[in-house]
């Protein structure tokens, strides 16, 4: 029974390859869609997590601590909650950044003795780059004997963390409108190659088919055409990867740094033929549940 | 002679066939079959005339569960068809052979698949499905077009495939909607006299017709209905 | 007799319909239609029989341009339709009606508007057109069911609105493949009488039909087809 | 005749309900794709714009040069080739702006006098913000009587202009893969739809109607059907921005500023819809000239 019910699956692809091909096409479409919106949001990723790199809390310290009490207090401070990296920067590093920053001009020359005092730069990890998490950072430094004042961009953090979700919720909505799209396109579609077959699923219906003769080959065809659909989206998204990276590469760099663009690994590949598998599964299930012997 | 009344009174648990009081209306006001009473026996070979719209389509379709009578009861093999479950249904059909009077072949299947059908819903071996197709195609004539798509037949070629598929599962009961209108008088009785043979190996048929040169021919009983009315039931 | 050869070169200007030699295959190798020469007069009216396969739907399509002959010429109105180009199709099959073996009815159009596309297509203004279908309703006796859908009608009466649709813009010629296959007796003349009629006012007239019956009592001209080739023609 | 066609193609809409649904439905999803997009796109290039803003290019002027002297040189960069503004900063203005960057602190307490040079900063028109217009500007600032040093951050640059390249390379390839997918979809249903219409276009066809008779009403039919969804995707796509705006307000701010986001201008929400009946009727003709009688 199993067998008729595929090889019945698959001279239904075979005789109304009009409306599979369309049907396949359209997931592909879809899932290209889908699928690139991943890809940029995937590698977008890594930016947003480079701009948050430049969020730090600098605690200036007071000028009478020399190197190796200011190592303690690095030790000290790292154990701070959310706390992922501190560096001590000395009076004559500070001097010397404050000098490049100014474009290297003789700006500075007039300064009789460095003005500008040690300080610990404080980098938080990504999940405590909130105003929680500077919150808890500053409580725990703003005491420490040796620290005179601290700085850090309140401001700032508002913004990005802002941003952050501001962002987020852009990439979430976007892909989720995607994917709704990429749903209501499809069940469409399936929909409409139901319409153009019910000629078909009647007469089936009238010499005694059972629900399950009836829609298990239709399921599994829609199912296949998913399948298909996924793997040429695939085919079309690393196509379009492989040409479009060198293109695009030099500037990407700006963004991404050193971090290469990357492609969907096997397992994420996997999920995107998976997920045309289902798109064209449920499709075809819903377009059944329209139609009634 | 009106011999509806008696037949119906007639009752027996081998008439897998027996209409009571049936009605059909598809459209308020109007019946396209009124107060309809019958029985049919096992093996029983009948005749279904009357004019255009009388209601010959209808009451085959009433059989086999197409539509619901608005009145009245029909059981067919014992069971009450107008209430039958939705997913009773395929059961019932599985045993009635339908030839209609459109043919209804699938056109984006071969000939071969489309008598197929019949065997493959009930789940008939492979193996045995093509033996029984093959055979069932050569006792209509067709079995050199096989491979061919219904669109590319001639209308009689059609109308044998129509019956190839009905008769290919040996069906308790067959109904036959017309089933020589587009053959040649020739083939028309080589096709009746399949027909025949099914019912003399038990298969109660049901031939709805306009050819009264055939129902002379056959002298089988016949049914008369007129504007869904029963007419003359003769013996 | 076999008149097809005197036929064919009894050349004629008032012949609208003259085939040299047609034939016509599907499958390389076998021949539907295998060299055919005839001619009709205008006005004339002929039956067309056969056995199932014989070949009478292949020589009705190529008259009105469905089919291209592999062989032969086809003159329709003084045109070789085999070499009509594409975009004069549509004007020849304006001047021919047609019923088909399987009536082609728009199954999502009422039976108005069925009947009246072929007065639409030709560009009818409407109120003209209104009339003419509903006066063509009555007369195949289908007037009370004109809002209603082609699948909601039985058999006989949409083979009645196929020919209705055929006979409506009163064309040159009218093709009727099996045109009284699912009707009953007593239509079967009435609606014969509709096409007779219609040879009468000039319309040239070719009926396929397999109703000997029907032959026989109308004693018209009758040309017999056998596995494609030209049998009998009996005036 | 034309009333005829009309007719014909109101009834063809009216008796396949189900694909003229479908086929607006995946006209509208589309647009609304595409309209999504370009509302992001839109309100982003202002965002650019600003950032653009930033790009300045800083003539350090000589100690000797009085505010008289400074107006001039002012009056005669403005007319360099690509000079949108040119503002003087006094030697006062800029050590205050350097103790408001450093963070307010008593930083810069120590020093006895000003250091700071006064400064011409030159922004650039947009259309310049190039290194080949700051090229430009370089030549014909540097050698001017009273400028010292020129200050011109040509890496900043750099980056921004190819940042501003890859951007909008990325929102056209975007935009255009989008719409070329919106338009295999779209074309794509109104070939299945005209699939499960083919009977009636052969039957048509069959009792003499001319390629005009049959294809005229198809494509007011699609053309009406793309109208449709293009009205259906402006009212999803403005319920989308009236309820989502309130939502970000706040997080765009950070973007935008001051600027409020906008939706369509009645042109381009004609646009829009001309878009959609014009997919639908390139639809239809696509589709039928797939179909031969
Ligand atoms: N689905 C339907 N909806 C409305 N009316 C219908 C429907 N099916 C049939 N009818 C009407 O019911 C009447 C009986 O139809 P039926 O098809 O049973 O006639 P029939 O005896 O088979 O005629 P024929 O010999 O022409 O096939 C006819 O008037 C027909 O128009
Ligand atoms: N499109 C096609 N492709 C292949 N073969 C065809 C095609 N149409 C018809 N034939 C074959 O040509 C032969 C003649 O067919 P045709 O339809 O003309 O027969 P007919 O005389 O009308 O028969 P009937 O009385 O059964 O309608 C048949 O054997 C048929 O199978
Ligand atoms: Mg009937
Ligand atoms: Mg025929």
């Amino acid at each position: 029974m199993v067998a008729v019910l595929v090889r019945t699956a698959l001279r239904g692809l075979q005789s109304s390859a009009v409306t599979s091909v369309a049907a396949a096409g359209t997931i592909a479409i879809a899932l290209v869609l889908v699928g690139a919106f991943a890809l940029i949001a995937g590698n977008m990723q890594g930016l947003l997590q480079r701009f948050g790199e430049e969020l730090q809390v600098v605690a200036y310290l007071e000028s009478d601590i020399d190197a190796a009490a200011a190592q303690q207090m690095v030790e000290r401070v790292a154990t701070v909650e959310g706390v992922q990296e501190v560096e001590w920067v000395s009076p004559e590093r500070a001097l010397e950044r404050l000098r490049e920053s100014l474009g290297g001009g003789g700006l500075l020359e007039g300064l009789e003795e460095n003005p500008l005092p040690a300080s610990l730069e404080i980098t938080l990890a990504p999940s405590h780059r909130t105003p929680e998490g500077i919150a808890i950072l500053v409580e725990a430094v703003d005491g420490l004997p040796g620290v005179d004042e601290l700085a850090h961009g309140q401001d700032w953090v508002e913004g990005y963390s802002r941003v952050l979700v501001l962002v987020r919720s852009a990439a979430v909505g976007l892909g989720g409108v995607l994917a709704l799209a990429a749903l209501l396109i499809v069940a469409n579609t399936i929909r409409l190659a139901v319409y153009a077959r019910e000629d078909e699923l009647a007469i089936l219906s009238l010499v005694g088919a059972s629900r399950t003769f009836v829609r298990v080959p239709f399921l599994l065809e829609g199912t296949l055409q998913g399948a298909v659909g996924g793997l040429v989206a695939l085919g079309l998204l690393y196509a379009a990867f492989i040409m479009l990276v060198p293109e695009v590469q030099y500037g990407l760099e700006l963004f991404l740094g050193s971090q290469q663009p990357r492609f969907f690994a096997v397992g994420e590949a996997a999920w995107l033929v998976a997920a045309g598998a289902g798109l064209g599964m449920c499709g075809s299930g819903a377009a059944m549940l329209g139609w009634r012997a | 002679m009106r011999g509806s009344g008696r037949r119906a009174t007639h009752a027996g648990g081998e008439s897998p066939i027996r209409l009571y009081h049936v009605s059909k209306s598809y459209l308020a006001g109007s019946f396209a079959l009124h107060d309809v009473s019958l029985e049919i026996r096992k093996g029983e070979f009948v005749f279904l005339t009357g004019p255009s719209g009388a209601g010959k389509t209808t009451l085959l379709k009433l059989l086999f569960a197409a539509e619901r009578p608005s009145e009245g009861q029909i059981l067919v093999r014992g069971r009450n068809v107008g209430r039958l479950r939705e997913s009773a249904v395929p059961a019932l059909r599985r045993r009635i052979g339908v030839v209609f009077q459109d043919f209804k072949l699938l056109p984006r299947r071969t000939v071969e698949e489309n008598v197929r059908v019949a065997l493959d819903v009930t789940g008939t071996p492979p193996r045995e499905a093509r033996a029984k197709v093959f055979q069932m195609l050569k006792q209509v004539g067709l079995q050199h077009r096989r491979f061919h798509h219904p669109l590319s037949l001639s209308g009689g070629e059609q109308q044998r495939v129509a019956l190839a598929r009905a008769l290919v599962n040996e069906p308790e009961i067959l109904l036959a909607d017309e089933p020589t209108g587009n053959l040649d008088p020739e083939l028309t009785l080589e096709i009746m006299d399949l027909v025949v043979g099914a019912s003399t190996r038990g298969t109660t048929v049901i031939v709805a017709t306009h050819d009264m040169g055939l129902v002379e021919r056959y002298g089988k009983r016949t049914i008369r209905l007129e504007g869904g009315r029963m007419g003359e039931d003769l013996q």
